[in-house]
């Protein structure tokens, strides 16, 4: 149980330098959104469902969908290249 | 039976939900009066409870949950005469505010007023509570509803650059405190500021206590903007919309101090006693923060980002008063902030005005363009007397206060920084005001767009400004204030005090008030420490405007030497980039962190 | 500074940083012993005086339930802003996406996509308000719920398109959810002044445990949230596509 | 494994920092930010958790079952919500940014204060 513990937050922590890591901001949404899945998921380690579920709602849907969002007006202004670096 | 404490929150919110909600039934007219009533009774209400706490502090338990042995269930608004007080402000300058903007303001709907609204009561929420995770809440509440008036002009770049700034720089600082309450919660299991303190209280300090104390301060210190946690505020203050400046250079960078005052007292004072070692690390960065905005100020020539940073600089002095860490300092702080805030708000009204009859802000364009504007001419130089802290305005008895506060504690040179900064401040407003209402110095005079004609002056525009500074001056002749303040300020210092009225429901110990204040110490030293500032800042004035004039003797030689290179750092530093702001916020935590880890060691 | 200057002030100064803030965490209890004594005094008690099965919504909605007040707050000044940031600008027209063809079908959404799309409304609906209306009881409330129920109306655009979607959207009922939801929140909280007794207090009858109808006005403040952040959210979401898919400068790429 | 969830948590502090500081396109600044966000979530939950505790719900366990601290939920859910609405302040920002700018590199701001 505690390894499994571990290895939950240990692959938060790399979710996490990975969005950070993912320089392209459209990869970094999908990046992102497997992050907030793995903290709903830690967070049912922690015996939080309530928050969970919020997480995976919020972090996992809701706010990468509006980076999506974001990102195709921005592509839409500048011809595609606003996506990338 | 006083006053609900939860009413000036709750009625500008439940407003600005029925302004949001029934907008296709409110005109422009009927939101304006509306948005207006609600910050009037605001300000009525927290006037009312400012009276009501005088004997002693409210203690208000939201959904009724009284502490039980000891351990608070529930929420608190622990209201005394200090947040009561910067409540008050608050909604004075929302009043004002909301007058200014009654004719000529772009509202887009009623969303302006709602968000106004929300602003003012997060700001009231965050000023009265007791608890600490309450108030990170309306610290948020209040910064969001700041990034977004901050960015309205959206199509200046310029605003919209300083707003993400301000949110990304405010927000890690939101998640400083948000950590460092994390880290007392593990410790104590406890957010009411009563019951941490009492738990933290009767050890010394270790390395927890330490790093949470220092995320808290770092926190609050980002939304106060302490250098080096300051790089955001230009570009977020000066380019937002005037009524919006007012609040922001009025009241938002002072509530960062009032909260580290807050949390220092009720929580920290146990483990950490204002030894010297603190207070002098938290003056070192008041006077760093004192001095980088004076010199800031002084180099800008966009007004309102001149005011900018005269609020900078003079967050610095308010902190000056608290890190001494002392009653009486903290009680000039609490002076000088209320009589500071009301000036700067009347300045962003004055620079409103300017740029409603001429279309500018830039100094230099400007020059000579004002000679039509005696009205809006003597409210900048009243104000900038009031900066420099001239008697009669409020400023001068803050300072007056601190100084006293400051050689009792051995720091007498404080008064020094205290003669430049208000030297500087002054100084910059006065030229500003010398160049575009007389023509004096250079300058570009851009000549003003033809088709524009002169609007006329209206009350709606003037009068703010004008009541402001009564207000200012109002402070500083009232004769029963000092005393008030001083009680008030015994009380706010008192963490054991505190924690049996919040916990135990006993009123504290009588504090005795002396009446009309302390005995009248001199304030003959003062005055002339007043008068030097105002001359010096005049004489730094005249120096920008008739710079053939100088004499040509070392000593202009040996400044310009001194004052050029400085110039061009501090300029290069201040760039407005988003990862130059956010790396410096680390350096200071760092900085900061390391000095108070050796100071416990 | 450049960015490499910056990286290199940013990497000492959170070397410095990174020491402190682990130096400091090493003073917090070992991970998995809980100190107390707040949340097992609520463990114990909050069943009891609450009739609510879920001691975190007990919390939420009553114990601190001035907090969350103030977290719709935040979200219904967010929605506010957001509106405010992104309202056309001098020089951008409206276009209604019917216009030309090519437009309409900004993504591209295949018929089975619109078929699922629709087939999933009702049970994301009605998963939607279960989340809402159980949030004294089990995991969830209106916070969850309304996110859900805003993801519902996320599918009518995935299946229908943004037309429709503004269709189904008309902006002052969203407006008005949205608001009545915060003021419905700040509105309970009078209630209990009404009665006699304290902000927030609830008022209402507790009923049994582990009822629908329990657990006083939780359930209430639950549903004036649950709408707020449907509405707010659905807002939040459009305002984006408005700018993707209707808002047009001359000569921008669609 | 008794410091684990605390070095995480500051470990994404860090790092979401690194993030925005060395970014050079907005919105991923803003992703960065979120990662910072997180970091707090960890902190309470991990405070507030107690080994072999139950989730703080007492609808099949009865009450005194030993059950991790419900405050800290309540905190995390609404630390939840700020990130979200800011972060979508932060999208809408960007957007008008972009459409003066044409770009979201921050570094190309450079020399544009007026």
């Amino acid at each position: 149980m505690i390894v499994l513990e571990a290895a939950v937050f240990l692959l938060v922590a790399a979710g996490g330098t990975a969005v950070v890591l993912t320089r392209n901001p459209l990869n970094q949404a999908i990046v992102a959104s497997f992050y907030g899945l793995i903290l709903g998921i830690m967070f049912l380690v922690f015996q939080a469902p309530d928050v969970a579920l919020s997480q995976i709602t919020v972090g996992a849907v809701a706010l990468p969908l509006m980076i999506v969002l974001a990102l195709a007006k921005v592509r839409a202004l500048g011809g595609g290249k606003g996506g990338e670096q | 039976m006083g006053v609900v404490p939860a009413l000036p929150v709750a009625v500008p919110l439940l407003l600005a939900a029925a302004l949001v909600g029934l907008s296709p039934l409110i005109g422009r007219r009927q939101a304006d009066t509306l948005a207006l009533a609600g910050a009037v009774a605001v300000t009525a209400l927290c006037a009312a409870l400012l009276v009501d706490t005088a004997g002693g502090p409210v203690v208000y338990w939201f959904g009724g949950w009284t502490p039980r042995d000891g351990i608070a269930l529930g929420v608190a608004f622990t209201v005394d005469p200090v947040g009561a007080g910067l409540a008050t402000l608050a909604g004075v300058l929302a009043t004002a505010a909301l007058v200014y903007s009654w004719r000529i303001f772009e509202a887009v709907g009623t969303l302006y007023h709602a968000l106004m609204l929300v602003f003012l009561a997060a700001i009231v929420g965050f000023c009265l509570s007791g608890d600490l995770f309450n108030m990170f809440v309306f610290y948020e509440l209040l910064s969001v509803a700041a990034y977004a008036l901050a960015g309205w002009r959206t199509e200046d770049p310029g605003s919209l650059r300083g707003a993400l700034n301000f949110a990304m720089t405010n927000s890690v600082g939101g998640f400083l405190v948000l950590a460092g309450i994390a880290l007392l919660y593990g410790r104590t299991g406890a957010l009411n500021l009563a019951q941490l303190g009492q738990s933290l209280a009767g050890r010394p300090a270790d390395r927890l206590v330490v790093v949470a104390f220092l995320l808290l301060m770092v926190g609050f210190f980002v939304k106060a903007a302490v250098v080096p946690f300051h790089f955001w505020l230009a570009d977020a203050y000066a380019l937002a919309p005037i009524p919006v400046g007012v609040l922001f250079a009025g009241v938002v960078s002072e509530l960062g101090l009032y909260a580290f005052a807050r949390v220092y007292w009720t929580v920290f004072s146990g483990p950490l006693p204002g030894g010297g070692s603190l207070r002098a690390v938290l003056l070192l960065g008041a006077v760093a923060t004192a001095l980088v905005g004076g010199v800031m100020c002084v180099l800008q020539r966009h007004l309102a980002r001149m005011l900018a940073y005269a609020t900078v600089s003079h967050v610095g002095l308010t902190l000056a008063g608290i890190a001494l860490l002392r009653p009486d300092g903290l009680g000039g702080a609490v002076l000088y902030l209320v009589a500071d805030g009301l000036v700067k708000g009347a300045l962003f009204v004055s620079i409103g005005l300017v740029q409603h009859h001429l279309h500018e802000v830039d100094e230099l364009a400007l020059r000579g363009r004002g000679r039509h504007l005696p009205w809006t001419a003597a409210l900048v130089v009243a104000g900038a007397l009031g900066l420099a802290g001239v008697p009669p305005f409020g400023t001068f008895r803050g300072k007056a206060l601190m100084e006293e506060a400051a050689t009792a504690a051995g720091y007498p040179w404080l008064a020094v920084v205290f003669v430049a900064v208000a030297a500087l401040t002054s100084a910059a407003l006065l030229r500003a005001a010398g160049r575009v209402f007389f023509g004096a110095g250079g300058g570009t005079a851009r000549p003003p767009p033809d088709d524009v004609p002169h609007p006329r002056v209206h009350p709606t525009l003037v009068g703010p400004a004008v009541v402001l500074l009564a207000a200012a001056l109002a402070v500083g002749l009232e004769p029963g204030l000092v005393g008030r303040v001083e009680v008030a300020v015994e009380r706010f210092t008192d963490q054991s005090g505190y924690a049996a009225t919040v916990l135990q429901g006993t009123t504290g110990p009588d504090v005795a008030a002396t009446p009309g204040g302390h005995p009248p110490s001199s304030l003959v030293l003062p005055a002339a420490l007043a008068a030097l500032s105002a001359l010096l800042g005049l004489a730094l004035a005249l120096g920008a405007l008739l710079p053939g004039r100088l004499p040509a003797g070392g000593l202009t030689w040996a400044l310009r030497r001194a004052w050029d290179p400085t110039a061009a750092v501090l300029r290069a530093l201040h760039s407005g980039n988003i990862g130059d702001s956010v790396t410096w916020l680390v350096v200071g935590m760092a900085g900061f962190g390391t000095l108070l880890a050796l100071m416990v060691r | 500074m450049t960015p490499a200057v910056r990286r290199l002030v940013f990497l000492a100064a959170a070397t410095v940083a990174g020491a402190l803030l682990l130096w400091g965490l090493t003073g917090l209890p070992p991970y998995g012993v809980y100190p107390g004594p707040y949340g097992d005094v609520l463990n114990q008690v909050a069943v009891a005086e609450r009739k609510a099965t879920n001691v975190v919504a007990a919390v939420t909605f009553d114990y601190r339930g001035v907090d969350t007040m103030g977290e719709e707050y935040i979200l219904f000044a967010a929605v506010i802003g957001v509106a405010v940031l992104l309202r056309a600008q001098r020089g951008e027209v409206e276009r209604q996406p019917d216009e030309d063809a090519a437009d309409r079908r900004a993504p591209a959404t295949s018929n089975a996509v619109r078929v699922l799309g629709l087939a999933l409304l009702g049970p994301v609906v009605l998963f939607g308000v279960y989340v809402v209306t159980h949030g004294h009881l089990s995991p969830g409330g209106g916070f969850q719920g309304g996110v859900v129920l805003a993801t519902g109306a996320l599918l009518v655009y995935l299946s229908g398109e943004y037309v429709t979607l503004r269709r189904v959207r008309p902006v002052f009922l969203l407006d008005l959810a949205e608001s009545a939801g915060a003021g419905g929140y700040v509105a309970v909280g009078l209630l209990g002044v009404a009665a006699g007794a304290a902000f927030l207090e609830n008022v209402l009858p507790l009923g049994q445990p582990g009822a629908l109808l329990s657990a006083g006005t939780i359930p209430l403040i639950n549903l004036a949230v649950g709408v707020e952040v449907a509405g707010g959210l659905v807002l939040l979401l459009s305002e984006f596509l408005q700018q993707t898919l209707v808002l047009r400068r001359p000569g921008e790429v669609t | 494994m008794s410091l684990l969830p605390y070095l995480v948590a500051a470990w994404l502090f860090l790092v979401g920092l690194y993030g925005i500081v060395t970014s050079r396109n907005l919105v991923h600044a803003i992703t960065c930010l979120s990662v910072v966000q997180s970091s707090t979530y960890i902190l309470l939950l991990a405070v507030g958790f107690e080994r072999g505790g139950t989730a703080p719900i007492f609808l099949d366990v009865p009450v005194g079952t030993k059950a991790v601290d419900p405050v800290v939920g309540a905190l995390t859910l609404t630390d939840i919500v700020v990130g979200a609405t800011v972060s979508a302040l932060l999208l809408a920002l960007a957007v008008q940014v972009y459409k003066h700018h044409g770009t979201l590199d921050p570094e190309r701001f450079r020399g544009e204060q007026d």
